[in-house]
């Protein structure tokens, strides 16, 4: 966490250019009174171990930053945005999950009919896919061609009908995305995990077929998958942000797209840091789970 | 009496790049509360008949011959017939328990487990059973016991735990594979104390593999010795530590520590392609012409023992 | 062994693909039939002129398909390859010698591992309007912390086998045990995470790309997706323009991630009976 | 000319906090001279891998020092340490991991002796040799690992260790993993060389009639703390 804070801190210093225009943003319309004013208040001029202090300071006040693109601060417009960006990929990540770990459980089980080679092939392509690709097939069968589906927006009127109708297209490829990469590590691990001698002493004990699977396996062979989840939620959720754009919803990913169009660089750092803030709090949340499922991580052990 | 477990011309074939003969026509039978001991070096093909028995082998093993239990014969049952029979019926102690023991499940849960499955009882009755089971074990209170996890204990208590876990539905036969290797001493005794209490009622039979001919010595009614995927010599327990017929018993026993630890020279014929005569020939001290050239079998001798030599009839 | 020869078909099949594009970014100007350069009328369906239709600009394209598989295929391999690089040093590193050289390499190593690589690649990119060179380094930097957790654990292993600890105890160098004892044994393991981590090269490269934030002096499969995209091409169902480039990149990170998951399963345990 | 501990202490740290240290032996001392084998059993667990290790300098002890021909090798320079590192060897419990697996066996030998400058010609008459002493045939060489049996490789790498030309040998359960009739033929073996070429044995087994077997002296790592027989 504190890398990524040093990180945010140290890019603007860093990147070529002058370091006012890197914090501000290029296209911003400010006059050179203005400039002049910002940079006494960012305290440019300040030396630098007073100015990470201070830029610590306004980020454990929530502060962070000024968007003089869209006139606001950054961190309400990133709350405005984010919390449908969540729902939505927050769905999917769950449901990717849950999808990925039964198919992948029941196509590692037995890898080599047929059924279980093509949904591990279909996974592998849907995983080799931009997902921003894949959300636009959807969008031009679904949506185009059949019209079953809207092709903007969050919604028309603000009820959870029309809520779920407009999300059930992009959540479905954020979801088929996830779950096609969370399946490919579920059914290496129950290929390798099949094999232990558990698995066999289970087989002596009476357990017949899928019993061995469930009762057994599963739980063992999850493990890698939770840990892959938590490490992955970067990546879906830039996947998700790629969607919306695709999509046009008004979250997180379209103010990503415009900030990069309007180089405004206090809001893409802004929605970097929160990012981060995400994925760290996901993977304390997948050590947790990780513990209360392996009583060896309790142990201090392996 | 009527064996509880017979083994007839049982042979095991692993088909990969080059056909590979684990087991050579193998008889044997078991009576109900006898121990008999499998003994043998490494790759003669001892625990291939484990897993044999219990129908455990991967898929590329062709298995002959009829492998008789209570009168049916297994090779004939279908999976689901055989996994029926499995944990209740007849059942398997590994070696190396704590990787036989799922690492993610309470040791009571699993001891309890072969109850739930063979529908023997409600999951209160199967965790009564288990506890009941431990305390008969000396390991009381069970409470202390059964909330563990595998790693949470040691190796010889693990072993323990396993064999729980195999006989708590109490079968008529128990094999152990190897169930004190990699054990210290003192925990080796445990587990065999562990066995011989098994077969105690009369009812349970136990087949016991072992490369531990010390183990063998102090725990089996009987010893069957294998060589090269065949049993060379089956004698009763005194008889064979006593006057050992084979030349390969001898050359085994006198391997021992407390012979001086006198080896056999060479090494094992190769399983692929086995010498047409008497497999022990190129190593044996009284070899004739006759046993280069003709395979001998394992015919009867004096004391009831069967023994598979030219010379020792 | 049905699973094995299904195994070498996959394997056939992808290495196949890859050879086609390979020849594509090898010699473009051979395949294709227009130069990178040429224009002629905007927005045509595909006919007899232009087999694939032009775009926006006049640009045919087909030939724009062609030319693209080279920055695509150049900027995952280029960064796997600095990736590996990077992630087999400090692996090696930090699990030969252990201590506290491990404890600080591998805390390094998890920052970088939690670090959401795209985000930040995109931050970095519309700083830095990046060229071919700076994609690479900058996607090379970011994505060695998964091999060199690989390496680092296989290290732990063999470096603790009788083989290594005789080399050690014979007076062998460090080095010397290290290349000739221990990448030899562990190469198998970084051999698939090379080609995967080559094929998430592509795809980050052409998520930039759509983005906008691609090399802007070359046209990559990803930009045409996202000219597709913005131009009007997607919305007027110009499927000829969007579908080629974005099944393109699928074909081709697929061939890449199928060789490397064949490699992976070929070294899978197998089952033995002792 | 011995090779002695002195006083040896070893702990693993337990987790990050300092403090949680775990003993695995201490204030341990023994000596082993030329031409003797030291038999040292424990139960599994008990530190005597760990002993061995840091006897042979393979790992540095917490407290205490290794002497070998009376110097502290901790102390030595650099030429000492050379020939000290090449005097004491480790043999290892598992067959199948003596040696590099992607390599054949004549070129794991020959790679031990550029290491020691045999020049190449000279190298085939040394390895013929040193196979003969322990048994086996030239024709093993151009094999892999996985094609030959674990007595075999057991043998092999003995003969490797032999073509430094040791004083001392630790032997880490060098026939745990053994049959019985194999045990015995690497045992005899093992007497034969250390009566030709008079090494000394530092041999670590948790199988007490075989230590008894091999060594004229024996101790017992019992809590971390060595006992040694008849001088308790």
């Amino acid at each position: 966490m504190c890398a990524i804070i040093a990180i945010n801190f140290a890019l603007p210093r860093l990147m070529p250019g002058d370091p006012v225009m890197n914090l501000i943003g290029e296209d911003a319309m400010v006059t050179p009174a203005q400039l002049a004013e910002i940079r006494a208040k960012i305290g440019l001029d300040r030396p630098v171990t007073v100015q990470f202090v201070s830029c610590l300071g306004d980020l454990l006040c929530g502060d962070l930053g000024y968007s003089f693109h869209l006139h606001g601060p950054v961190a309400g417009i990133l709350w405005s945005r984010m919390s449908w960006t969540l729902l939505f990929a927050g769905t999917a990540i769950v449901l990717g999950a849950l999808i990925g770990i039964i198919a992948g459980a029941l196509s590692g089980w037995k890898p080599e009919t047929r059924r279980s080679r093509a949904v591990t092939c279909a996974a592998m392509a849907v995983s080799c896919t931009p997902p921003y690709f894949l959300a636009m097939l959807f969008l031009a069968f679904f949506a185009f061609r059949l019209g079953l589906f809207p092709a903007k927006g969050y919604y028309d009127v603000l009820t959870a009908g029309s809520v779920v109708h407009h999300l059930l297209l992009p959540v479905a490829v954020l979801t088929l995305f996830a779950a096609s990469r969370n399946l490919l590590v579920m059914r290496g691990s129950v290929v390798q995990e099949k094999n232990s001698h558990y698995a066999l002493y289970a087989r002596a004990k009476g357990l017949f077929g899928r019993q061995i699977l469930f009762r057994h396996l599963l739980r063992n062979a999850s493990l890698p998958v939770i840990t892959l989840v938590a490490l992955d939620f970067g990546f879906i959720f830039s996947g998700a942000l790629f969607i919306e754009i695709v999509f046009s919803l008004n979250g997180m990913g379209t103010l990503i797209y415009d900030a990069i169009l309007a180089r405004d660089y206090p809001l893409l750092q802004g929605a970097f840091l929160v990012i981060a803030l995400l994925v760290v709090t996901a993977n304390i949340i997948a050590d947790l789970l990780y513990g209360a499922l392996d009583p060896r991580v309790r142990e201090g052990g392996v | 009496m009527n064996p509880v477990l017979e083994i007839d011309a049982l042979s095991v074939t692993f088909c990969g790049k080059q056909a590979v003969h684990a087991v050579d026509r193998v008889s044997f039978s078991l009576g109900g509360g006898e121990i008999l001991a499998l003994v043998g070096e490494t790759g003669c093909g001892k625990s291939v008949i484990a897993h044999a028995v219990m129908g455990l082998l991967p898929g590329e093993a062709q298995v002959s011959g009829r492998i008789v239990f209570k009168g049916r014969d297994l090779l004939a049952l279908s999976e689901r017939e055989r996994s029926a029979m499995r944990g209740k019926d007849c059942a398997i102690v590994f070696q190396d328990p704590s990787r036989a023991l799922n690492p993610v499940h309470r040791i009571g849960r699993q001891i309890a487990e072969p109850v739930l499955i063979h529908g023997a009882g409600s999951r209160e009755e199967a965790h009564r059973r288990a506890a009941a089971l431990l305390e008969r074990m000396g390991l009381s209170p069970p409470g202390n016991y059964l909330p563990l996890y595998p790693c949470q204990s040691s190796g010889g208590m693990n072993q323990r735990f396993l064999i729980a876990a195999s006989t708590i539905l109490d079968p008529s036969l128990v094999i152990a594979d190897e169930p004190t290797k990699g054990l210290d001493p003192g925990r080796v005794r445990e587990v065999e104390d562990e066995l011989v209490r098994l077969t105690g009622g009369g009812r349970t039979a136990l087949l016991l593999i072992t490369h531990d001919l010390a183990v063998a010595r102090r725990i089996a009614d009987r010893i069957a010795v294998m060589y090269a995927g065949e049993i060379v010599e089956l004698a009763e327990n005194d008889a064979f530590f006593d006057r050992p017929s084979h030349p390969y018993s001898r050359g085994l026993l006198q391997s021992l520590p407390e012979h001086g630890f006198v080896p056999i020279p060479g090494s094992s014929p190769s399983p692929v392609s086995p010498p047409p005569g008497c497999r022990f020939q190129a190593r044996c001290r009284d070899g004739k012409a006759v046993c280069g050239g003709q395979h001998p079998d394992l015919v009867s001798a004096a004391d009831g023992r069967m023994v598979r030599c030219w010379q020792c009839r | 062994m049905r699973a094995m020869d299904a195994l070498k078909s996959t394997n056939r099949g992808a290495m196949a693909l890859l050879a086609v594009f390979l020849c594509m970014a090898a010699f473009p100007s051979l395949i294709a039939p227009y130069g990178p350069s040429e224009r002629s009328m905007p927005y045509q369906a595909p006919g007899p002129e232009h087999i694939l239709g032009t775009t926006n600009m006049g640009n045919d394209i087909l030939s724009e398909l062609i030319y693209g598989a080279r920055i695509s295929l150049l900027v995952g391999f280029a960064s796997a390859l600095l990736a590996t690089g990077i992630g087999l040093a400090v692996g090696l590193t930090a699990g030969y010698f252990r201590g506290a050289l491990d404890e600080v390499l591998m805390a390094f190593t998890d920052v970088v591992l939690i670090i959401p690589k795209i985000p930040l690649i995109i931050i970095l990119a519309a700083f830095l309007r990046p060229g071919v060179g700076i994609l690479i380094l900058v996607l090379g930097a970011l994505s060695w912390e998964s091999i060199a957790r690989v390496v680092r654990s296989k290290t732990l292993q063999v470096r603790e086998t009788g083989f290594v600890m005789s080399a050690r105890c014979m007076g062998f160098p460090p080095l010397r045990i290290m290349a000739s004892d221990i990448v030899p044994n562990i190469i198998h393991v970084v051999l698939p995470k090379f080609m995967l981590a080559t094929a998430a090269a592509m795809i980050s490269e052409a998520s930039l790309s759509f983005l906008g934030l691609g090399d802007p002096s070359m046209e990559s499969w990803g930009a045409m997706v996202s000219s597709a995209f913005t131009k009007g091409g997607f919305i007027r169902e110009m499927w000829w323009w969007y579908l080629p480039p974005g099944i393109c990149i699928t074909l081709c990170v697929l061939s890449v991630a199928a060789i490397g998951f064949a490699f992976e399963e070929g070294e899978g345990t197998t089952v033995r009976v002792e | 000319m011995s090779l002695s501990a002195d006083r040896l202490a070893r702990a693993y740290r337990n987790g990050f906090l300092p403090g949680s240290r775990r003993t695995v032996f201490r204030d341990l001392s023994l000596t082993i001279r030329p031409g003797e084998t030291f038999g040292l059993m424990g139960n599994s667990g008990a530190g005597k891998s760990t002993l061995g290790r840091v006897i042979a300098g393979l790992e540095p002890p917490t407290a205490g020092r290794v002497c070998f021909h009376g110097r502290d090798t901790a102390l030595m320079n650099r030429s000492e340490y050379r020939a000290f590192r090449r005097s004491v060897q480790v043999m290892f419990q598992d067959p199948s991991a003596a040696f590099n697996p992607k390599k054949t066996i004549g070129t794991s030998y020959m790679e031990v002796l550029d290491l020691i400058g045999t020049p190449r010609p000279a190298q085939k008459a040394v390895i013929a040799g040193i196979l003969e002493s322990v048994g086996l045939s030239g024709e093993l060489l151009g094999r892999y690992p996985h094609q030959i049996s674990g007595g075999q490789s057991q043998r092999l790498a003995l003969g490797r260790i032999l073509l430094l030309d040791p004083e001392y040998i630790v032997l880490d359960e060098p026939t745990s993993a053994l049959d019985v009739s194999v045990q015995a033929q690497i045992l005899h073996l093992l007497k034969e060389l250390q009566s030709e070429r008079g090494i000394g044995y530092l041999f670590i087994s948790h199988d007490e009639a075989v230590v008894r077997f091999m060594a004229s002296r024996v101790g017992r790592i019992e809590d971390g703390r060595l006992v040694i027989e008849g001088e308790a």
